[in-house]
């Protein structure tokens, strides 16, 4: 086990720094053929060149480099990871250290997570057990249903209707009938508030729990659905057990290894959706963080959020592999 | 150790006096998209304490549709029970209610599976497994269902059960496996024990030490037990009377010995014809020819008739009925006299 | 003793046979099936569905409902709306199955000789994936888009030129999906025994991988297609909305969504409305037919 | 100050100027009568006045700083330090008196040295303050600007400049500030309301990167703890101001940097008592705030600017023929449903200076007229026209809403290049924008001048210093006279007659100015609000809370 996990974490310092470079090298290529993004601090007003070339020494980005078109930066990459290795990420172009932004927009993003994260082991998973468990029956295909329109209706369009309908017209009615402050109220907000961080994201986080609902309901359920079919449930009722522990203890416990696999990579795909979704809440975000640091090209920004998000991507993912030792005795890693 | 059970509340209007378990007109369907299969069309036996069936068909056959109808472990739908009469000393199991079916299975009736692999669960202890019962079934502290859970593993002879018993199903042989299984089975004191082939997945020398365990458990506790096979020959030492089955039916029963001397049905002398033996060394094994019929579209007649030297016309129209041929054997043939008769 | 007397039916032949008899009769099947004909002519021959030029808009009409040859009326900026809708099927049909077809060819190559040769083959192949699949999807394809958002690609041009930067995103990060599942598939039939005889009659690995293994190792990829055509479409809708897509004049069901979500809550849902279900019926159609296909070739999971 | 920033404010409030800044909301507590207002706001760039560049930086620092001067509602100059209006015999040199014991919220004292060393801080080259710019008539500017690029290729350092100090302004006493320019120029006064002209502590300069983070300001309110980048402001009222002093006790800006109408629907769940409804959401607004909403004209012009310098864009023509192309009331209704004004000018109404109709020959729509002149222009046949636009935003639907027109009325193809605002900003000024882009400009000062001369006014004689390529000997000479006038009126006299030539010759089709609808929040006594219509925004001081 221990050497597993060394090996992978080796394998994950690779990736990362291949990650990291890249990500390095596509900025740069980005500003190179973009042009210098400290332009833009001037509006369209004529800047002399000897400004210009202040401001870019403040931001790091005067190397020559970014004049020509390819050309990979390898100074200005050496130099970054250097100043990383001092748990120094730079300055974003205004003069805020993103290890504070980062830092500051990381409770958010996590909150965020773990009410979707919830959402699917308490809807998904419930949703995927009582249709497996009431196969061809109603449920069943309520079920089927849901998830297939989940599935056909675009991640963002849920998220505009969710955030019109729930926040502004319920939302509104809540505020109405039990004045602004009333627990409803609070939950049902059109966007991000900042009196109450965490009711305000109660439904965005389910919104983008919906998101990838279908998948781990699906899954689920098949699972279920398989080991209902398996002989050792058989066994389980052959000695008589009740039908709750043979569902909860001999079932559902099988079924569970899947998905919780399912969950990592599926963490991975809402970080894609909380750039929509942060964006749309005004959720000062990872998301937003790194959506906006792209359109400013803030390189610094967008390379230490992705360098994070890809990092927190590789651990869910060792940790649900190992978790998964832990829920299938049968897996050993050597 | 049976009185005590006869005052059990589980079943308080059982009859002594009754056989262990008769088993009258079993019907099994199974919808299908293709229609309805007939998986068990009719199974007659009986079993009584001590005394062991073994019940022998192709794959398919319904052997272990029946055994599973007898549990009360049919997944209903897409099966149903469509009639017949399973008699535990005279009370029919069918018609209790799923808690008492419940509380019947384990305590009164109990099972062995064909894959121990597949039949424990992969992801719990085989302690865990076994101790299960007594908590459950008999409310016993985790201590106390740790030491009969031991003394279960020793019983049926797995060595160093101590360290053992904390290890995952994955861990142990083939044969260790059905041993755990035998001894979960075993765990509450059935009446009757309902091998569903035991020792299919096994190797041959495996096989014969598990049936030598059966049967040795058996003697002492005089239980019943059903042996379900599509070998002759694994049985062949252990069985007091033997059934086989076809489509659904029970096309012959007979004691072991009467039926491996002079089997009644065409199937039986058929089956018998391809167990490899070591007295007929060098001679070609038969092959039955032709498949067993299609459950959803069995033709009228016989069910064996395609398949069978013996048939005739009334082979194809009428379906012969089980009937006794001799003392203690009955087979369903239009042509038993003949077939018992040889040629 | 019936494995002894029974001949087995070539696996693979019946498993394909059979899930295409199955599908044949399902009503659901043949709903989406026929709408997703619909679709594909609505997507290739946009002319036959209207004559009406989704360019030409007069301003004046803005948000008019609807009136004799413009049957969903206009949008904000008085175009027809249901030539819009018709024109808008083009892209995002062309982008899914431009991508499906790279992510295949590419995935699937890679697949195979990772699960084929397995070794340093597949550890350097396997390591490639890691490094893409840490970037999440859509996270990655929005911040690649929007970084060269403005770059014009040499050598393309037209209408192709408008969706090539989106589709080479999505295949770029959407490949490792299909990689991976044809790895494990072809790992699962490289032992298996037909391909032991191909071997031993001298068969060359290409022909192996590529004849023998790659038809069998499809079926679980094959169920994915239209999940994954459907999963496109909706990105490119997504795209589009954040302004990474095809650009106006063009027009895509992501652009109207994206023009219109305002006008939802201010007075004219119809704007939003239409786009929108053209884009769920498609989706949902797609998502209906991969389901479909997967029960045929997996009964049990039913 | 001179920024064009009209298009930073497409980019980041992306409401095309029919909200400038009216984004405040009222937060108000349930029923605890809270004295707070809370207001939204796009993430501002800088908060030290010498480099306050745009919209939501100038918002906050008009509230956390003082200046000399602030604008009345008609553009005049409303004394704040200052005592009275600046006065010249000459129009050259400028004299203004302060009043005294202005202090900053840390306690350093405000008198004219403390001007002079802001200003001479602000315009010291090396200091790369963006509100230099405003300070280039002054007497010395060129002195305190770096060299020359010494090899000419690009940005490298450039030679120390030759003084540290502005020369033109001089300290008289510690309450008057002489402030001498190269030439005379009448309307200078109009720039001393601007952030630019602000002072700054000594503290806050010694510090500067602290004191952006944490203002030590001189208004009516101060900083609570720290800018919260991309979260939130907080400010509260600073109870030692010597002028105005608001009435309630704090004001909250949440920053807002998400998608661009993400103000409207906190307005609507109570978040937000301030907020200006989004386009499409304006008819609803009217119905439910109807009598809390105030609308008014933005002093902001929006155009279609064309490649002067390109050959095709060339004769006068062909920009005529685009002009007279477009539908302005059409787009206005559509886009805008119907909030906005058409441009018949190149000044908007509020405006000292402005005239009445002086384009409108060009500025109308004429389909006919339109095809006749340009099938009689240089323009080739065939020709596909590029629309540039920097994208995300209203501007995108508004320049697609032309193409549309164009297309429609002058039987051409369009095709839009929406590109990145970094690249369309570097494009427009190397003069690589191959067609008619969108421009905005939203005025520095409240005078005419400042419509024309910062745009279309040329070094060189080819244009080539301005975006728009554009050089008129005749618009030059124009603008030189009225520069040098005696007095406004007669200065103004010079503007319009600058300005008929703008509307003959076209460097940009006037579109229409922008108009704001701004609804209050019902804890807000709607009477205090007071909008002013130069500065484009509600004065938040006086505002007074139920």
């Amino acid at each position: 086990m221990g050497r597993y996990v060394i090996r992978r974490l080796l394998q994950a310092v690779l990736t990362l720094s291949v990650v990291l470079f890249m990500l390095h090298y596509l900025m740069s290529l980005a500003i190179q053929i973009n042009g210098n993004p400290v332009r833009t601090f001037f509006g369209d007003k004529p800047v002399s060149d000897e400004l210009l070339q202040a401001t870019m020494e403040k931001f790091n980005l005067d190397d020559p480099c970014l004049k020509s078109v390819g050309d990979p930066c390898w100074g200005m990459f050496t130099d970054r990871m250097q100043q990383w290795s001092h748990f120094d990420f730079g300055t974003d172009f205004q003069s805020v250290k993103i290890g504070d932004s980062i830092a500051n927009a990381i409770p958010v993003t996590l909150t965020i997570f773990a009410i979707t994260t919830v959402v699917w082991a308490l809807f998904g998973v419930t949703a995927g057990v009582l249709a497996a468990m009431n196969r061809g029956r109603f449920i069943d295909y309520l079920v089927r249903i849901g998830t297939t329109f989940t599935l056909a209706i675009p991640g963002f369009l849920m998220l505009i209707l969710v955030q019109n309908i729930f926040g502004v017209i319920i939302g509104n009615w809540f505020r109405e009938q039990f004045g602004r402050e009333s627990f409803l109220s609070l939950i049902f907000q059109p966007t991000y508030s900042a009196k109450a961080p965490f009711l305000s994201l109660v439904i965005p986080g389910i919104a983008l729990g919906v998101f990838g609902i279908a998948g781990i309901t699906r899954l689920s359920r098949t699972s279920m659905l398989e080991n209902l079919r398996s002989d050792f449930v058989r066994t389980a009722k052959a000695k008589g057990l009740k039908r709750t522990r043979v569902t909860i203890v001999h079932t559902l416990r099988n079924s569970l290894i899947p998905v919780v696999t399912v969950i990592g990579f599926a963490l991975g795909d809402a970080l894609g959706g909380s750039v929509v979704l942060e964006g749309l809440y005004n959720i000062p975000g990872l998301g937003l963080l790194a959506f906006n640091g792209v359109k400013t090209n803030d390189t610094a920004v967008v390379i230490a959020v992705v360098a994070l998000a890809s990092v927190v991507f590789m651990v869910t993912n060792l940790i649900v592999d190992l978790f998964y030792a832990v829920l299938d005795p049968r897996i050993r890693y050597e | 150790m049976a009185d005590v059970k006869f005052q059990s509340e589980i079943l308080p209007e059982l009859d002594p006096s009754a056989p262990l378990l008769d088993v009258r007109d079993l019907q099994v369907e199974f919808r299908t998209r293709d229609g309805i299969a007939k998986a068990v069309n009719g199974a007659n036996f009986t079993v009584n304490r001590g005394e062991t069936l073994a019940i022998v068909g192709e794959s398919g056959s319904g052997k272990s549709v029946t055994s599973q109808a007898i549990m009360g472990i049919l997944e209903t739908p897409p099966a149903k029970i469509a009639g017949g009469e399973v008699l535990f000393h005279g009370v029919d199991l069918l018609t209790l209610s799923k808690e008492r079916k419940r509380r019947v299975r384990a305590n009164h009736v109990a099972m062995v599976f064909q894959d121990a692999l597949s039949a424990l669960n992969p992801v719990y202890t085989v302690g865990f497994q076994l101790a299960e019962l007594f908590r459950k079934h008999r409310g016993m502290s985790k201590a106390e269902a740790k030491k009969k859970s031991l003394e279960l593993l020793d019983l049926v002879k797995i060595p160093a059960a101590a360290q053992r018993i904390n290890e995952y199903p994955h861990q142990f042989s083939g044969g260790m496996r059905q041993r755990v299984m035998i001894a979960m089975a075993l765990a509450l004191d059935p009446d009757l024990l309902i091998a569903d082939e035991p020792t299919t997945a096994l190797d041959v020398t495996v096989q014969a030490q598990i049936m030598r365990l059966l049967a040795e458990i058996q003697a002492e506790r005089q239980m019943g037990l059903i042996l379900i096979t599509h070998d002759l020959g694994v049985v062949a030492d252990v069985a007091d009377k033997i059934s086989v089955m076809y489509a659904g039916r029970i096309v012959e029963q007979a004691p072991v010995l009467d039926l491996f001397g002079k089997p009644a049905h065409p199937y039986t002398k058929a089956l018998l014809r391809s167990i490899p033996r070591l007295d007929t060394k060098g001679q070609k094994l038969e092959v039955i020819e032709g498949l067993p019929p299609v459950l959803t579209n069995i033709p009228p007649g016989c069910a064996f008739a395609a398949r069978c030297h013996y048939a005739q016309d009334v082979c194809r129209t009428d379906i012969p009925l089980l009937e006794t041929v001799a003392a203690d054997r009955a087979a369903a043939c239009h042509f038993s006299a003949e077939v018992i008769n040889g040629e | 003793m019936s494995d002894v007397s029974t001949p087995k039916p070539s696996k693979q032949r019946s498993l394909w046979s059979d899930a295409f008899h199955d599908l044949r009769k399902r009503p659901t099947v043949i709903v989406s099936v026929v709408v997703l004909l619909v679709v594909f002519a609505i997507a290739f021959f946009p002319s036959l569905f209207t004559s009406v030029d989704y360019k030409q808009c007069d301003i004046a009409l803005t948000k008019a409902g609807p009136v004799s040859g413009h049957p969903l009326g206009f949008d904000e900026f008085g175009c027809d709306l249901y030539s819009q809708a018709i024109y808008g099927a083009g892209p995002s049909i062309q982008l899914a199955l431009m991508v499906v077809v790279i992510t295949l060819l590419v995935g699937g190559f890679i697949g195979v000789l990772a699960g084929f040769y397995g070794r340093w083959v597949d550890a350097i192949f396997s390591r490639i994936v890691d490094i893409f699949s840490s970037v999440p999807f859509l996270l990655g394809s929005i911040l690649l888009l929007a970084m060269f958002r403005d770059v014009d690609l040499p050598l393309i041009s037209g209408q192709f030129e408008l969706i090539i930067p989106a589709v080479l995103t999505l295949a770029l990060f959407g490949w490792t999906n299909t990689m991976r599942l044809i790895r494990a598939s072809v790992m699962e039939a490289r032992s298996q025994d037909y391909v032991h005889a191909a071997r031993s009659l001298g068969a060359a690995d290409g022909r192996i991988m590529f004849r023998h293994i790659l038809p069998n190792a499809m079926a679980p990829v094959v169920s994915l297609i239209p999940l994954s055509i459907g999963g496109l479409i909706s990105a490119e809708a997504t795209l589009s909305f954040l302004g990474l897509g095809i650009k106006p004049p063009s027009i895509t069901w992501g652009i109207m969504i994206s023009n219109g979500a305002g006008w939802f809550t201010g007075g004219y849902p119809r704007l939003l409305i239409v786009p929108s279900i053209f884009l769920i019926v498609t989706v949902l159609a797609f998502v209906l037919l991969g389901d479909a296909i997967r029960d045929a070739l997996d009964p049990k999971l039913r | 100050m001179r920024t064009k920033r009209v298009m930073s404010a497409i980019a980041v409030a992306a409401i095309a100027g029919l909200v400038v800044s009216a984004c405040g909301s009222g937060g108000d507590d349930a029923g605890s009568g809270s004295q707070e207002l809370n207001l939204g706001l796009g993430e501002p760039k800088n908060l030290v006045p010498p480099n306050v560049g745009e919209s939501e930086g100038g918002e906050v620092t008009r509230l956390v700083y003082s200046g000399l001067y602030t604008y009345n509602n008609d553009g005049s100059l409303k004394p704040v330090i200052a005592e009275g209006q600046p006065t010249s015999t000459d129009n050259k040199v400028w004299t203004i008196k302060l009043k005294s014991g202005w202090t900053f919220q840390n306690g350093e004292a405000i008198d004219a040295n403390t001007f002079k060393k802001a200003w001479d801080y602000t315009v010291y080259g090396p200091n790369a303050n963006s509100g230099s710019y405003f300070f280039n008539k002054i007497t010395g500017f060129a002195d305190t600007q770096s060299g020359a690029d010494p090899d000419g290729d690009g940005p490298q350092k450039g030679a120390e400049p030759k003084a540290k100090e502005l020369s033109g302004v001089k300290v008289v006493d510690p309450t008057t500030i002489q402030i001498t320019l190269d030439t005379p120029w009448v309307v200078f006064p109009a720039l001393l309301g601007y952030t630019a002209f602000y002072p700054t502590a000594d503290a806050c300069r010694a510090q500067i990167e602290a004191c952006n983070e944490a203002p030590i300001g001189n208004g009516p309110f101060k900083f609570v703890g720290k800018w919260e980048h991309k979260t939130s402001i907080k400010l509260e009222k600073w109870s030692d101001y010597k002028g105005e002093q608001p009435s309630y006790q704090k004001l909250n800006f949440t920053i807002f940097t998400g998608s661009n109408n993400s103000q409207w629907a906190p307005f609507e769940a109570g978040s937000l008592d301030i907020a200006a409804p989004t386009p499409d959401k304006y008819e609803s607004a009217k119905q439910k705030y109807g009598d809390r909403m105030i609308e008014a004209d933005s002093p902001s012009t929006w155009s279609l600017g064309f490649p002067s310098y390109d050959n095709i864009y060339k004769d006068p023509k062909v920009r005529q023929a685009f002009s007279l192309a477009v539908d302005r009331q059409g787009i206005i209704d559509a886009i805008f449903t119907g909030r906005g004004k058409p441009l018949a000018t190149f000044i908007p109404t509020m405006i000292p200076g402005y005239t009445e109709g002086t384009c409108a020959t060009y500025c109308k729509t004429d389909p006919a007229a339109a095809k006749a002149l340009l099938d009689s222009s240089t323009w080739p046949k065939g020709k596909k026209v590029e629309l540039w636009i920097n994208s995300g935003g209203t501007g995108e639907k508004i320049l697609k809403a032309i193409g549309d027109q164009l297309a429609k009325n002058l039987g051409v193809e369009y095709e839009m290049k929406n590109i990145e605002w970094n690249d369309f900003l570097q494009k427009k000024q190397d003069h690589k924008l191959t067609g008619p882009f969108f421009t905005g400009w939203q005025p520095d000062y409240a005078d005419s001048e400042n419509y024309m001369g910062p745009l279309y006014y040329s070094g060189a004689k080819d244009g080539s210093d301005n975006d728009f390529g554009y050089y008129n000997a005749d618009f030059q000479k124009l603008m030189d006279e009225g520069n040098a006038a005696p007095t406004i009126a007669e200065a103004h006299a010079k503007y319009t007659a600058a300005e008929k030539i703008l509307t003959e010759t076209l460097p940009v089709a006037p579109l229409y100015t922008g108009r704001t609808s701004t609804v209050i929040g019902d804890k807000i006594d709607f009477k205090s609000v007071d909008r002013n219509p130069i500065l484009g925004g509600i004065d938040f001081v006086k505002i007074k809370l139920k």
